[in-house]
């Protein structure tokens, strides 16, 4: 940012190009694309297809039925397991946020959840609730429900205490000030949370699968492990990846027109 | 690098190597007593512990490791992807069984109920499908569950999650504790050709340091006869290279391998490995064509005997 | 009407410190009075405030609001904030419409009742922004008309207008002053200029602070209504009086305080 | 928090006291234990033994060893893993916050790294940098990265513009932009994407010792599994989890240190 | 010295829309002058000062400052932001040494220059306190003392006294006139307030908004120097005067832009 005289007129062509973030995606895209190619033809191994060979099979699998079954078996539990996370977990988040000797009882166990290694406690899930749907949706709601209610609670928390003491001298009730005051207030990091646990929960969908019920997506990915299937196995991870991609925008899609109020007030904040 | 399969000549002629094992268990023991014969003979044996078959596999056909063993299935597929992999010896026979709640005899008893079967491509499912298959009347099937790990399996059938499943000797002894479990079918009487565990070399590796080699399946051979002679020997290597296994159950478990003649690295011939090609290429696991030549170099196990 | 009676009210600290923000306050406001408060920073104006209001608790003493003891919150009073305290999320409407949402009023008339007073403040037109969209003076606009929607008996007001420039400023005084003589009620109005203490108040409460007490209350002889040549007013000499006296009488508890400001 | 008159002023310290003189963790943690200990009797099933089943067991494999080599081991993946994501995950995460084309050519990816279930990139790392510690150390980055990157970006993002335009004013150069002032404000966001990191690290060490190679304390969950030992898993995960909460305690001394300027009221969740 | 040719500057939106905000700017301020400017709020004044400053890039025009056209920031040149932009881990004294310290000041003699300058503006004692302990008034007396420690040629202070209360915004104005008094520099100060414009400034530039230009340049005919007796300043008849004039230039203004405030 240098001073001096600039043209008035609009920024040409060039610029606006130059500007635009699609074409450092685009490059980035070629860069890793040409570096996956290169390295899979020097030195892959059996578990190492090429770029080419994944594109060609992700197209392969979005043609068959196999996949789209799988992909309704996993997104059954993705569904249900997140739509608890978020049922429970944002009103768990703004009551932790609002109470604060709750919150100091129940934070240690947020802190144990956080960062328990799921992996383990897998078996003994299954084994309590069985290998049904019940534990495939208990598991995505355990790794997703932590990043819901901690962005809950720092939405609650960043509630200007001066509407809650407004809302508090109309007389509102308890009930009224989270309807009307809390759960607005924080929505903007209610839906943050929302995001980054959308991720956790495909995470979860597919590791619970992996490891334990070997079903739909992960049990795609480890029949084409077992196979030495390559390119289907990154075909089948880059369909999940891009399903969380869809997903996670999708949800800033939603929080842009829940929060627009948001961007008015905080317009330096975060892009 | 001199030689394959991660391996190098030193000074005085005796090779380094690598070998690499897979959660190692008891079937696993005599390998770990066979390396430190090697070791004595003066080659340099380094060993890794890994997760999965599948990373052995890989590791083996890019040429890190020298020897593994495991699962003969993921071999085959990577043989026939030509890998430069071969079997060379046996780790245990077939000692894959069908075990289900008291009171499930046949496969009739277990139509529409829950059975637990590993992913596909794995050795026991295609057993499993291969039984109800033939076993089954028609229309009935089992109500198949897909679960990951035989000691996971296991808990399941005790916890009553699963009717029935195909289980190793070892969990069926560990998990004996309380319950009996009614053995369906036992696939070592009705598939003795098929060896569902083997150990498989880099084929660079054997062309390039045949002496370490022979030296490794002279040893395996030799520790796999002791045991036979008397199981104690595994409780003894069991309690050198596992120390957290319970010794009783160890000592069960030896003696039912030992009844069942399952150890014995010996044990394979073109015959048994063309047999285990074809059951593999049966369950689709790979395509059919493929010889017992392609995928075995059994001169070790002869030059042993 | 507004009875105080030995009011004192301590807070703690996260460290465990004490401090005194009230003690001992006696204070009556009449009926219908529009008294001003004035006092340093930190000496307790905004917690005396907030005890009419009910929105906090207090150690001893006793406050009445037209005979009934303060117990909370309560529709006869209702509270302009300093920092506007707006919904940022809810347009112009639904804010003003607000308290009477919280009251329960249904949809049809809160809406109607809020219209009157928008249009009272002179925001027609604006029903549909939202506070991030509007100035300053605007904004504090809408909390006023919130604040009247409810039509309290007391209106209580916590440096309204600190956060508005000079011209928006006297505007909006202008505009407090005939709502005033129009409709009647008894207001307490916090500020830190003496100027607004004396061009709005009845009478002018000093308070000086550590611990907050009152200090003095100066009657302001100036005649009603004041609303239509706010100009004329300023430049009398009843006015240049009363001001200076304000401003000796403050300067001196401002020179006490000096060095106890690192504290704040 | 109702608006109630208090006659007896000397009486509401005093018990707001006492409530802060109890230690809420150690407190609210007792109750988890017994918790536990009472389901673990009530249900009698071998996969969830009661506490002190566990604690036995712990002890156990404490003397004989195994906990406190597989530990040592687990520690050093730990800490090479997480000091390379911090490092990395800050240059990444101050480019991205500072330059938009950065943001624009990496953005997705981090995002999509971050969603990835770290586990089926195993084989990669394998492949790349074989079973050694090289391949753990990379889940751990894999694991811990992202989040400090995704925090990183948007602490910087956040930095009031008044402080660097202030900074400008007097000349400052870019280097001295970033040092100076740019990181000291973005800081306290920073150290909660750490935080974050830091618990995310543990979990990627213990997945890569499991389905990686078998070694530290994934061997130990991955045998006492194997086994049957419900009350073994159950121990080693209490270990897992001590030295998790010891590494975030780590981090949030360290960010005390680091971000003692920030005003109390502000400092939000610690 | 500073010149001003023909300055415009627009800005565009993030929605694309053109905002003229400053169009076709002549001015000259003297060398040592006090230069005050008042405008209505949006008016461009802040983007003026930040053109002088060299720290945002404009569209036609040029500025010269000591006959050198500027084209970044400068060591001649230094800024008072509205807001203080004090870096809050930093101590008074790190702050205070900022500006030398950017400029590859070493260590031993800014913090000499630094205490000096703390010295200078009464806060001797508070070197190692940090931004969140101190007042308002405090905190800005830090920002003066950092820009200040440079030794500018020209200062440019962007509504320095906003945010502080009466009492303490007198404090500072009677500093601010004795450190120019004796150390004089070319001074523009940006202010909201009549009172403050006058009072502090050789003449007042008046500011019309959208787009943002010169309306008129107002002289002060009030003599020097004006730190000692500030009270009696203000009962002049002749401050009376200008601030009236002032006064009901702003209000036409004020009245001409009411409802363009809408979109800021
Ligand atoms: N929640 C609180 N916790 C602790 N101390 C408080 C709290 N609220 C106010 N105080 C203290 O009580 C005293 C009075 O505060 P109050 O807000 O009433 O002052 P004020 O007169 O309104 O000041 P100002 O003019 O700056 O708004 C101050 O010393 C303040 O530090
Ligand atoms: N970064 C920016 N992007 C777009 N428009 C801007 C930007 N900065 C200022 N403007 C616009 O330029 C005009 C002048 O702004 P400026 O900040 O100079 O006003 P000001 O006179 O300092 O106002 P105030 O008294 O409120 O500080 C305003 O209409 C403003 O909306
Ligand atoms: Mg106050
Ligand atoms: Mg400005």
């Amino acid at each position: 940012m240098t001073a001096g005289p600039r043209p008035a007129h609009r920024p040409g062509v060039l610029r606006r190009m130059l500007d635009a973030s699609l074409p450092y995606q685009l490059l980035t895209f070629a860069v890793f694309a040409a570096g996956w190619e290169l390295y899979a033809r020097e030195w892959g191994g059996l578990l190492i297809p090429t770029f080419t060979e994944t594109v060609q099979a992700t197209a392969e699998l979005l043609g068959t039925a196999e996949l789209w079954q799988a992909m309704y078996v996993s997104n059954q539990a993705l569904v249900l397991g997140f739509g608890i996370a978020v049922v429970v977990g944002v009103p768990a988040g703004i009551v932790l946020g609002r109470f604060r000797a709750l919150e100091r009882l129940a934070d240690v166990y947020l802190n144990i959840l956080l960062v328990t290694p799921m992996a383990a406690i897998i078996p003994l899930l299954v084994m309590s609730v069985g290998f049904g749907l019940a534990s495939r949706v208990i598991l995505v709601t355990i790794f997703s429900i932590v990043m819901v209610v901690v962005n809950s609670r720092a939405g609650v928390r960043q509630v200007d205490p001066s509407l809650i003491e407004m809302a508090r001298s109309f007389g509102a009730t308890e009930r009224r000030i989270w309807a009307r005051v809390l759960l607005p207030g924080a929505l903007p990091a209610i839906m943050t949370g929302i995001r980054l646990g959308i991720g956790r929960a495909v995470t979860g969908m597919v590791i619970v699968e992996l490891l334990m019920v070997s079903t739909a997506l992960g049990g795609l990915i480890l029949e084409y492990r077992g196979l030495f299937k390559a390119p289907l196995l990154y075909g089948t991870i880059v369909i999940i990846l891009a399903e969380a991609l869809l997903l996670i925008s999708v949800a800033r899609w939603g929080e842009r027109r829940l929060t627009g109020w948001a961007r008015t007030t905080m317009a330096r904040s975060a892009r | 690098a001199c030689g394959g399969g991660g391996a190098g000549t030193n000074a005085d002629g005796t090779s380094s190597f690598t070998v690499a094992v897979i959660e190692p268990d008891i079937t696993t023991v005599p390998i770990l007593a066979a390396v430190d014969a090697v070791r004595q003979a003066g080659h340099k044996v380094e060993v890794v512990e890994l997760a999965e078959p599948e990373l052995a596999i890989e590791g083996l056909a890019k040429g890190d490791y020298a020897i593994s063993a495991e699962a003969t299935s993921p071999a085959l597929i990577a043989i026939e992807q030509d890998a430069p992999i071969k079997i060379i010896a046996d780790v245990i026979g077939n000692q894959w069984a069908i075990y289900g709640k008291p009171g499930i005899a046949s496969c009739d008893d277990l139509s529409g109920r829950p059975f637990g079967i590993f992913s596909e491509g794995a050795v026991a499912t295609a057993m499993a499908k291969e039984w109800v298959g033939a076993q089954c009347g028609a229309g009935k099937k089992p109500d198949y569950l897909t679960i990951g790990g035989s000691d996971v399996r296991a808990q399941a059938l005790v916890a009553g999650e699963i009717d029935a499943t195909p289980l190793e000797v070892s969990d069926v002894v560990a998990l004996e504790g309380g319950t009996k479990f009614a053995q369906v079918v036992d696939f070592g009487k009705t598939l003795p050709d098929l060896h569902p565990q083997t150990v498989y070399a880099n084929a660079d590796f054997l062309t390039g340091h045949k002496a370490a080699a022979q030296a490794f399946v002279t040893a395996l051979v030799r520790e796999h006869a002791k045991i036979n002679a008397d199981p104690r020997h595994l409780v003894g290597l069991v309690a050198k290279y596992l120390p957290d296994e319970k010794p009783a159950d160890v000592a069960e478990i030896a003696k039912r391998y030992v009844t069942a003649g399952l150890f014995d690295a010996g044990a394979l011939t073109e015959q048994n490995v063309q047999g285990t090609i074809d059951f593999f290429a049966r369950a689709g696991v790979i395509k059919p064509g493929m010889t017992a030549r392609d995928a075995a170099d059994l001169s070790f196990l002869k030059a042993a005997a | 009407m507004i009875e105080i009676r030995g009011l004192s009210k301590s807070f703690t600290g996260q460290d465990g410190t004490v401090v005194q923000a009230l003690q001992d306050v006696d204070l009556t406001v009449g009926e219908n009075e529009f008294l001003t408060v004035l006092g340093p920073s930190g000496c307790g104006k905004t917690t005396l405030l907030k005890a009419v209001a009910g929105l906090i608790p207090w150690n001893d003493g006793d406050i009445l609001v037209e005979g009934t003891p303060v117990r909370g919150p309560g529709p006869d009073r209702s509270m302009v904030f300093q920092n506007f305290a707006l919904l940022p999320w809810a347009t112009v409407l639904d804010n003003v419409a607000f308290g009477l949402r919280m009251r329960g009023v249904g949809r049809a008339e809160r809406e109607e009742r809020a219209r009157d007073l928008i249009a009272m403040v002179g925001l027609s037109g604006f029903e549909t922004k939202r506070p991030g969209e509007l100035s300053g003076g605007m904004q504090q606009r809408v909390g006023i008309a919130r604040a009247l929607a409810v039509r309290p008996r007391v209106l209580l007001m916590d440096e309204p207008f600190g956060a508005v420039d000079e011209q928006t400023r006297r505007l909006l005084q202008e505009e407090l002053l005939s709502i005033w003589e129009e409709h009647r009620m008894t207001v307490v109005f916090i500020t830190h200029s003496m100027e607004e203490a004396v061009l709005l108040g009845d009478r002018v409460v000093l308070m000086s602070a550590r611990p907050g007490r009152i200090a003095e209350i100066v009657p302001v002889p100036l005649e009603r209504p004041r609303s239509n040549d706010v100009g004329a007013l300023e430049r009398s000499s009843r006015y240049a009086e009363i001001t200076a006296y304000l401003w000796d009488r403050l300067r001196d508890m401002h020179e006490e305080h000096r060095p106890a400001k690192v504290a704040g | 928090m109702s608006a109630v008159t208090e006659h007896a002023p000397a009486l509401r310290p005093r018990r707001r006291l006492s409530w802060r003189a109890l230690p809420a963790a150690p407190v609210s943690l007792a109750a988890g234990a017994l918790a536990w200990e009472l389901v673990g009797h009530l249900a009698g099933v071998s996969f969830f033994p009661p506490l002190s089943t566990v604690l036995a067991r712990l002890a156990d494999l404490v003397s004989s060893g195994l906990i406190v080599a597989g530990l040592a081991d687990s520690l050093v993946n730990l800490v090479l893993g997480f000091a390379l994501s911090l490092a990395a995950g800050l240059v990444i995460g101050v480019a991205m916050g500072r330059y938009r084309k950065v943001e624009a050519a990496l953005g997705v990816y981090v995002y999509a790294l971050l969603t990835a279930p770290s586990l089926v990139f195993a084989p990669i790392f394998f492949s790349l940098l074989g079973e050694g510690r090289g391949s753990i150390v990379a889940v751990v980055v894999m694991y811990a990265m992202f989040v400090i990157v995704i925090n990183t970006a948007s602490a910087i993002q956040s930095v009031p513009a008044h402080l660097v335009e202030m900074a400008r004013s007097y000349g400052a150069s870019e280097r001295q932009v970033l040092l100076r002032v740019m990181l000291p404000a973005a800081a306290p966001m920073i150290m909660a994407g750490v935080r974050l990191g830091v618990g995310r690290a543990v979990t990627g060490m213990i997945n890569g010792e499991m389905f990686i190679a078998v070694v530290g304390l994934g061997r130990v969950v991955t045998q006492a599994g194997g086994r049957f030992d419900g009350a073994g898993v159950l121990a080693v995960l209490l270990v897992i989890i001590a030295v998790a909460l010891g590494a975030v305690a780590l981090v949030q001394a360290a960010d005390r240190r680091i971000t003692r300027w920030v005003p109390r009221t502000s400092r939000g969740d610690r």
